[in-house]
């Protein structure tokens, strides 16, 4: 783990959607489990978490779903351009054969590299609408789904799950997304009595369990999860529903 | 070990045990204070609130180095009224839990003290002392015994719980400060806050890793320079003091206790030694006045001055 | 590596790199200056020098903790008379010397200064920052910019070679006091001393564990102070610094010259990597420039400056 | 190695001689070498470097001789009182067998676990007096001298040496004692073309080569010594002749 951010160079730039560009760096000697992020430093501007969502040989990747001003400067980057990076931190996701990944939009960045590393495993993608949708070459057999039916099936990853929570015994469900979705996957796993393990978001400062600006329910996010099991979410009570802003604010989730 | 006593009683209000949570770490939430007694705490203080909500500075907020952390959050809190709401029902916390007040002019922590009257806090705490946030603390010139007499009268007219004035290790007056406050009707003094400040470059990006630039140092580093200012304290003020700075390990403890402290605060050290630390640094002294035949942990209080 | 140019000029002093033996570490005679110059050290400064002779402190004078150093050792040297026979044919040492003087009072410095005039030093600095020697430094009220601006207006009228002044970390005035010392024809500042005081207990002995109880503390613990005060201070005086504290990489050295120093001083790091500390540092240092493709190191101090 | 000072328990105190005590205490999971020496340390008082003079299984000991009011203050304590040490520091000697070992009144000490060590060794002690001579039970074999004859052969161990050199062929030549008899040791052993290890003795500070306080012709007694080899001594033009006091001051060596 690196505590002191390091600047590694980006020696590649994919873009996987209209809005969503990975970065790919050089990963030293540094190891990430799936689910694992990193605080991405931009100098002078700031640091944010982000999933690794590309582990190769020696090179490793974010995938960053432009939203406001920090990763628009990063989607302004060229190969070449530097970012500071320290961590791995977090728990990560445990890995099972015979399961099955569930993403929303950008939240499939969490789970590339865990379907990566589990060859069997069956890929639900969501998104508002086709151009939303990352990784479709990665992940062949991925089943998509759109809110406005412009590229797979028509519904959301909830309206597709069920389906297959029927038609299989998953060993695990994975989820990543928005906290709603997530809320969503969770309750149909606990009624299909499959394990569900989610990976959550909430705003990060330290990123190593001292600050306190991450909590869920006096669990630290960013420490005692990002990954947190159906069994652990079930008794954190602000999941799905609260976060906490920037000021520390208490607010709806959206 | 059951005859070991750790149990202390600071200003009246009783301890199971001297470790209190710093300010600042983990005391965001209701829920993580809750937690933090589960896992040892003797008591905990909440994040530093101010009148109105404050989102503090961008990240980096918080890095670590060889010597230990440097910090410059810059007081991000939600305001006394989002504040009240979250530390409601204190008495379920399991142990006193300690309000920490900040303000730039002295009607501010006035407003917050009385704001936050309804829920059941134990003891107000005010840094005067943060080195890194403007309006606040030393860049603000809260940091000389006359501010600190001000501020300290101003709150002990605004409520009728201990009062802790939280200083700065930076300061060449930290006695007399001390003394101001013990006179304006301080009850306890915390010390101490981070030092500083200090500042940590990074040389590939060629710029301070903060994003404030500068940021308080605590941790190891700030230990001995901790237990040299409650060894001062000890011998300027008669009001307990709460000792604080890179204490992380049952040794540490029983040291800043012996240099003088009643209690200690922990903060840094939640980072180096895991959200256990508290049962960790009770377990270890317990372990230490064992061997030595010491019974009750009040009986070491300053014994390290001749 | 053979385009790095690690070579600077410090006030017309030429150094073949910027790293200087901090003055009280190994600085106690010929022989030790010599070998810390064949272990790599660009230039060195001898332990400080008083009128008389000192016997300083008594043991314990230096302990290491977790985050560096805490020492006080009180001054002691032989006087100026025995050190002008010490630090005699210094050109043979094979790199600058510095001469390091203190005093109690303005008189005692320009004495001291008079009394090595005929030693072939090439600076003179007088540190007016220790934390632990009473009669000396803070201790006598000389970190103050009048107190600074009196003592170095007196040297700089005995003698002609460059005048380096040694400041505190632990002032809040730090920027003030170069400015006097700027103004009263200082050419360089050194920036810093040891932070503090500090104190450490042992806690079995239930004491303080340096005989003076308090002392300065330095290594890890100091960088990012240290840091801070070179990046304060590069925007505050045009002379050049000499940047100190918790250099023991590098990394580190790159990361002070950043904030504003042309060469830095290195000292507790001696016994974290050893007597060739200095060669190890010039090649730590070549090596991240060769990668970056900087050849001279002038170009990067002041870097991390807007 | 104990960078800050633990307080050990005298768990024994032995009579080596009128002015010779032997501290035992607990030595815990220290590992000594011979020729290593530890920080003594008397809270409020003052901290003086001694030899490890004896090494059993939990057990080590310093073997102090009363000169000044430090020592008469470890002289006045007893069992069960408590000192602080911390160490072990500094270079020990090089251990081969077929040696022998040369000490000169409390020069003993440093050579005692040494000798421990090697069961073929040959040692010479010498004293002013009788009551000068320690360690005659633990070393039944040892060749004693005396300046007033009171015990053992009349005369130094430089009168002693040459003889034994003469007679036998060492592998090496131990030595420790007055500096002014280790510098003649030297030139002995140099004269025969024996090797020799001589432990010096300087004011101390730091104790880890910091300080500068021991220094010998740029080198630090405390750790790039104590022990030097006749090699190293030969090019240190202050052995034998020059010290350094506590204020720093270069003084004739006694
Ligand atoms: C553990 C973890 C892993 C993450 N991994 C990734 C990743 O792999 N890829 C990635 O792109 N991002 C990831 N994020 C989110 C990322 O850290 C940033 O918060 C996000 O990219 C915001 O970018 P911004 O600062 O440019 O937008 P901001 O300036 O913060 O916000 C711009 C707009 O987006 C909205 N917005 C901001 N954050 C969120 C959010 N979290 N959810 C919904 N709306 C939001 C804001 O309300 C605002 O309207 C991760 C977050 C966490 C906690
Ligand atoms: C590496 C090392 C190992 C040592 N090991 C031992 C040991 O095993 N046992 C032991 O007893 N001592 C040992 N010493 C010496 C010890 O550290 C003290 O310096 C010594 O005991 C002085 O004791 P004091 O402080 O009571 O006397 P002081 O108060 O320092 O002196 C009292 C009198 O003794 C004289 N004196 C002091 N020191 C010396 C000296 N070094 N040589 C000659 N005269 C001196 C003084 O001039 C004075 O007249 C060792 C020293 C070193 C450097
Ligand atoms: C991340 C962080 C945030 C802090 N925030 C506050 C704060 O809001 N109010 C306050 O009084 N002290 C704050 N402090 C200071 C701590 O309460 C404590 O005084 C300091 O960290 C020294 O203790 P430690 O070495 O155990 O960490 C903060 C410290 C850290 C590291
Ligand atoms: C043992 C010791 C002795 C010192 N003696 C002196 C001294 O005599 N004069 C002086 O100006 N500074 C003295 N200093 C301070 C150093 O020169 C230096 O400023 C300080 O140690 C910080 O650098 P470092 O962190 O690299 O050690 C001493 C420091 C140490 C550790
Ligand atoms: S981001 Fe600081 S505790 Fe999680
Ligand atoms: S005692 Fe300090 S260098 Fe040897």
């Amino acid at each position: 783990m690196i505590e002191q951010p390091i600047m590694v160079k980006i020696c590649d730039i994919r873009e996987e959607s209209p809005d969503v560009k990975t970065f790919f760096f050089s990963k030293g000697n540094l190891r990430f489990e799936p689910g694992q992020f990193v605080m991405v430093w931009l100098p002078l501007l700031d640091e944010k978490p982000f999933a690794v969502s590309y582990l190769q040989n020696d090179v490793a990747g974010i995938s960053v779903l432009r939203r406001g001003i920090f990763t628009q400067s990063l989607h302004d980057m060229k190969i070449s351009g530097t970012f500071g990076i320290r961590g791995p931190y977090g728990r990560g996701f445990d890995l099972q054969p015979g399961a099955c990944a569930v993403g929303g939009g950008i939240g499939m960045a969490s789970l590339a590299t865990l379907a990566d590393r589990l060859p069997d495993i069956t890929i639900l993608q969501g998104a508002r609408t086709a151009s939303g949708i990352i990784y479709q070459n990665r992940f062949r057999g991925m089943k998509v789904c759109t809110d406005d039916g412009s590229l797979g099936l028509r519904g959301t990853v909830i309206d597709l799950l069920p389906e297959q929570l029927k038609s299989r015994t998953f060993q695990k469900v994975y989820a990543c997304g928005p906290e709603k979705m997530l809320y969503r996957v969770v309750e149909l796993c606990n009624r299909y009595g499959v394990g569900c393990e989610a990976s959550l978001e909430r705003y990060m400062k330290c990123g190593f369990g001292l600050c306190g600006q991450c909590d869920c329910s006096g669990q630290r996010v960013c420490l005692d999860g990002p990954v947190f099991t159906s069994a652990e979410l079930s008794v954190m009570e602000d999941f799905g529903k609260m976060e906490i802003t920037k000021a520390g604010e208490r607010v709806i989730h959206k | 070990m059951s005859k070991i006593n750790l149990s202390v009683n600071l200003c009246n209000i009783p301890l199971n045990n001297p470790g209190i949570l710093a300010s600042g770490i983990l005391g965001t939430t209701r829920a993580l204070l809750k937690r933090m007694v589960e896992n040892g705490a003797g008591a905990v203080t909440i994040k530093s609130i101010s009148k109105e909500p404050r989102e503090g500075h961008k990240n980096p907020t918080v890095i670590t180095f060889e010597g230990g952390m440097l910090n410059a959050v810059g007081y991000s809190n939600p305001g006394v009224e989002a504040a009240a709401k979250e530390f409601s029902q204190l008495n379920e916390i399991g142990a006193p839990v300690i309000a920490s007040v900040i303000g730039t002019q002295k009607e501010d922590f006035v407003r917050v003290v009385e704001g936050l009257s309804a829920q059941k806090f134990s003891a107000i705490e005010i840094p005067l002392s943060c080195p890194h946030t403007p309006g606040f603390g030393l860049l603000a010139g809260q940091g000389t015994p006359q501010a600190t007499f001000d501020i300290t009268a101003a709150v002990r007219k605004a409520t009728s719980l201990p009062i802790f004035i939280k200083l700065s290790p930076s300061i060449p007056e930290l006695c007399s400060v001390a003394k101001a406050a013990e006179d304006a009707g301080a009850d306890a003094i915390t010390a101490v806050n981070s030092m500083g400040p200090g500042m940590l470059i990074n040389i590939d990006a060629q710029r301070p890793i903060l994003s404030f630039k500068v940021g308080g140092v605590t941790g190891d580093a700030l230990r001995p320079i901790a237990i040299r200012c409650v060894y001062d304290l000890y011998q300027s003020v008669k009001i307990p003091i709460i000792g604080v700075g890179g204490i992380s390990t049952g040794r540490h403890a029983i040291e800043i206790m012996m240099a003088g402290a009643s209690a200690f605060g922990v903060g840094s050290a939640i980072y180096y030694r895991g959200i256990d630390v508290f049962k960790k640094i009770s377990d270890e002294m317990a372990f230490w006045m064992q061997e030595r035949g010491i019974t009750n942990i009040n009986e070491i209080v300053g014994v390290a001055h001749d």
